[in-house]
């Protein structure tokens, strides 16, 4: 019998995410992204592209994930470094499939809030700011948008208050009225629940972890939820043995902690039955 | 005679190298999050209360936040200012932001990234791909947008950025400024030659055939002041030689939260005294312990 | 599914890697002048019979005239095709120019040079400084002007240029196709980035940890193939294994001058054979001498 | 006493146009100027900053000047060299000082043609081409423009067959009206005198070699001549030992020589006179 966290299965869902021979990259700040990306590498995407996030250094095999994402210790080693411009360019070109997304706020579409709560000049708080997401959210394949904080009710909004990164669709109108490429947001991941999004770019719920219920999510959700539980191609499912190992042997440091709130991390799952 | 800062010697103790930044000046700091920030240069400046700086910079942290708290700040312009999923937002920046005392002009990575090639590039306007249709667009008055000649696409364009200076931290330098750093660089290249000039600390000078070894990454031609200041990018990170300062970071945190009192005994305790009296104290030798083993190294992040 | 090329073993034989150009496509050259040009890839184009090539480089010379003298070529975008003041003018491009056997659509370095930026950031045109009043603006009727929105000069601008494929040559490589040049890069690098893909030869296979010493420069992942061609830059230079050979500069400018049965003949020697057999007979393990002495080195110049 | 040949003293003159602590650079397959720079560096302007052709090493010491200029030769342990986009960068946005620019037709504003004699799309005589000229011509700051072939008469013409670099006027009008801010020729040396530019951008001849007269000179010149005879700040007068001894340490090859006829070769001059 296997056991697991969510944390550790949230990771797992992430990398699933990405299918094998894709060029991935994670921003800074992220640490589930970062720990899923190499996840995935070590078990169903082994020929992924992997851009390992701030050092920019290609399919690098860290010592471990330290909890700062420009360090000696994600990129030693490794056969070849992208410099910042060259991956810009590359994601800005569409040469990058895959980027994961995260935000303060996220929308129905999938845009995300990085910026200001409360919106700017004004902001209520603060927040660090998109990274080059205003840029690249526009030409990379495919987004994986997730968060840790879906629960709070707060953070899957119906309006943001800043648009920092794009979505399907922004007030001026959707991609292709944008003239994007980019595929834009194709999962979301949230510790609640999986979403993918319907023909008109909206979120659908696709899937719950085994401990939520359709009701939890719509309690924490502001935007009106669309719904088509189908499994979400099994990105919830039980991590397996080698996905847990990877998890564990990447983030030996458990950065991806960081990013849940205490009560997340208490849940914990098995192959026999959820153990909440 | 030449835009560029040709020959000579241009070692220079770490007080004048800051005094080359001006009040007002448009600063473009090297580095990025929390690894190779100019810091040694970040503190000088608060020493000599410069003020009205106009940042710009892709994702950064403990630099921005300290010349911000202090005053020094007039207008914002990065990607990101924080200290990661670790230890989280930058008070003193959420402070401004909110308060209204520092102009946000957030930026985004590829945007500066096109403007400064602009700059290097001699021309006068930029197209950049994304921002279109984001928030991040209305921050930026200076920008327009254009309609492609070729493709009649609508495309956001942006003016060339041209820092009045650069401020670099590099492990290891020569007398006439040539600088070897180890990747990633960040925007740290692009920056040098986007500026009107380069002033550098250097953990160490060593003869130029020594630099010439290891690679010279920034020429010497690009950068006008280059400054002895062994640790000089601590608490941030400048391998091989020191790992990032967790314990000490968070003190800035706690103590730029708090404000007050308590950003005054950080700031009279770290800033205030002279670089020599901050090693004395902070102890980044310890730092060097990541070479030892994985263990040690992972010691350093807990 | 990416656009990167992506894992495995790319090795390939010559014929196989020269396969991946196709009728008509849009080349880029790499290398420039009489250094590192590609000249394994280019004999062996010209043994398939390639048609209609547009290339496109900075200033090169055998490479170019060589194609263009066989037929290969349709369309010549280069900045310079020649010989330098050593051997003088390039016959084959000469006479193709003179009687409109191929377009020659002549650019500027740094114009190629902000097509490529302009394709590798993934924008429909960027603004260049100069070319306006000259008449290689209207040599190219996709250039236009544009008017810039926060100066009001007016400027050149350029679509993105996107090769379909860069031909490169390179010293040392890995069997991903992780390829170490030492510079002048020229275009390489920019070339590969722009690029659908690359394709090279290299001097020497070797493990993917003895080319991480020496640096990689251009990454794999946007190598399509690369073939083991030793001397495969020859009769150009390809430091430090060999000089640029002049005597065999010299007989291919003879021979292409005079066209016809010189022409032909020199052909059927060096071009219409395989490798193994073109290197036994141009010898160029001679062209290591110049690493003996000044003397030896200048010999080779003599 | 000391013996020369024209084309060291003509090596010195494009030397003597460099002023120390200045940014220069040389385009390929120009000897001349190439070695010139090395000489100028070696003596009067130990501080300029020589950007070595296309190469675009930063102040290599050559171990020879080759007849190629992408050779090793020319700048094997330099401290640093400039990638390509580097050097274009630096010289379109107005970083370096002066370029040394030739051409098979000069007009009277010092435009140069290297594309084409005949003009496009029908070239009686295809040329090599400008390299980068066409875009940097515009924005250095200062061009130092040569010919060794000024004598056959087809050099120095009133009106370019194509106009490929720019000099201080075009058909679209001058520097200013085309919005350059690179101040354009500032001399035009030739193997029988030299030239600075007027107050409207044209050539005016300001000294002779010691063998020529200004007859010589307007009969090999497709323009007006406008002469003011004055020295032209000493460019011809005799080379120093100094010079003279950079220039055969510089080019042991005489690769220099390969700019000129036969017969400007043979032209030699010493300290008590002219011998010829």
């Amino acid at each position: 019998m296997s056991a697991w966290s969510l944390d550790e299965a949230f990771v797992v869902a992430l990398a699933r995410t990405i299918a094998d021979r894709e060029a991935v990259f994670h921003g800074f700040a992220s640490p589930c992204a970062q720990v899923a990306m190499h996840v995935a590498k070590r078990t169903h995407a082994p020929d992924c592209l992997l851009i390992e996030g701030a050092t920019y250094a290609v399919d690098p095999v860290p010592v471990f994930v330290p909890p700062t994402g420009n360090d000696l210790a994600l990129h030693r080693d490794a056969v070849y470094r992208m410099r910042f411009e060259e991956f810009f360019d590359a994601a800005c070109r569409g040469a990058v499939d895959r980027m994961f997304l995260s935000g303060g706020q996220i929308d129905g579409y999938g845009s995300t809030n990085v910026t200001a709560i409360g919106g700017m000049p004004h902001p209520k708080i603060k927040l660090g700011g998109g990274g080059g997401g205003g840029n690249i959210s526009a030409s990379i394949g495919a987004l994986t948008v997730w968060t840790s904080r879906h629960r709070a009710g707060r953070t899957l909004v119906a309006d943001l208050d800043f648009l920092t990164d794009l979505g399907h669709r922004t007030r001026e109108g959707t991609r292709a009225e944008l003239g994007y490429t980019g595929g834009g947001p194709q999962w979301l991941v949230t510790e609640l629940g999986a979403f993918d999004f319907d023909d008109e770019g909206h979120a659908r719920l696709r899937a719950l972890w085994p401990d939520v219920t359709v009701d939890d999510v719509a309690a924490a959700t502001g935007f009106a939820l669309r719904v088509a539980l189908d499994g979400a191609d099994g990105l919830l499912d039980p991590p397996s043995e080698a996905e847990l190992a990877a998890v564990r042997a990447v983030d030996p440091l458990g950065v991806r902690r960081s990013e849940f709130a205490d009560p997340e991390l208490a849940r914990t799952f098995s192959t026999a039955a959820v153990v909440s | 005679m030449s835009a560029f800062h040709l020959g000579g010697d241009k070692r220079v103790p770490l007080a004048e190298a800051a005094a080359r930044v001006g009040d007002g000046a448009l600063v473009a700091l090297g580095g990025g999050l929390c690894a190779r920030l100019p810091m040694a240069l970040v503190r000088e400046l608060v020493r000599q209360g410069r003020r009205g700086l106009h940042l710009v910079g892709s994702a950064h942290s403990i630099d921005v936040d300290l010349l911000i708290a202090t005053g020094a700040v007039a207008v914002c312009e990065e990607s990101y200012v924080g200290f990661e999923q670790d230890l989280g937002l930058a008070p003193a920046f959420r402070r401004a932001a909110r308060e209204g005392t520092v102009e946000i002009r957030e930026s985004c990575c590829a945007t500066i990234l096109a403007q400064l090639r602009a700059a290097e590039a001699g021309v006068p306007f930029t197209p950049v791909r994304g921002i279109k249709g984001t928030d991040i667009e209305g921050l930026h008055p200076e920008y327009a947008r254009m309609t492609c000649p070729f493709t009649g696409e609508e495309l956001v364009v942006v003016p060339p950025l041209r820092p009045d200076v650069t401020l670099l931290h590099a492990p290891v330098g020569d007398a006439h400024g040539n600088l070897h750093l180890d990747q990633p660089f960040v925007l740290d290249e692009r920056f040098a030659h986007a500026s009107a000039q380069v002033v550098a600390t250097v953990d160490r000078i060593v003869p130029t055939a020594e630099l010439v070894t290891s690679g010279v990454v920034v020429p010497g031609h690009l950068v006008s002041a280059v400054a002895e200041v062994p640790y000089g990018a601590h608490p941030s990170s400048c391998y091989p030689g020191y790992a990032y300062d967790r314990p000490h970071l968070a003190a800035y945190l706690a103590a730029a939260t708090a404000g007050g009192t308590a950003l005054d005994e950080y700031l009279a305790r770290y800033v205030a005294v002279d670089e020599d009296t901050y090693v004395k104290d902070v102890d980044p030798g310890r730092l060097a312990s990541w070479s030892e083993s994985t263990a040690a190294w992972q010691e350093l992040f807990r």
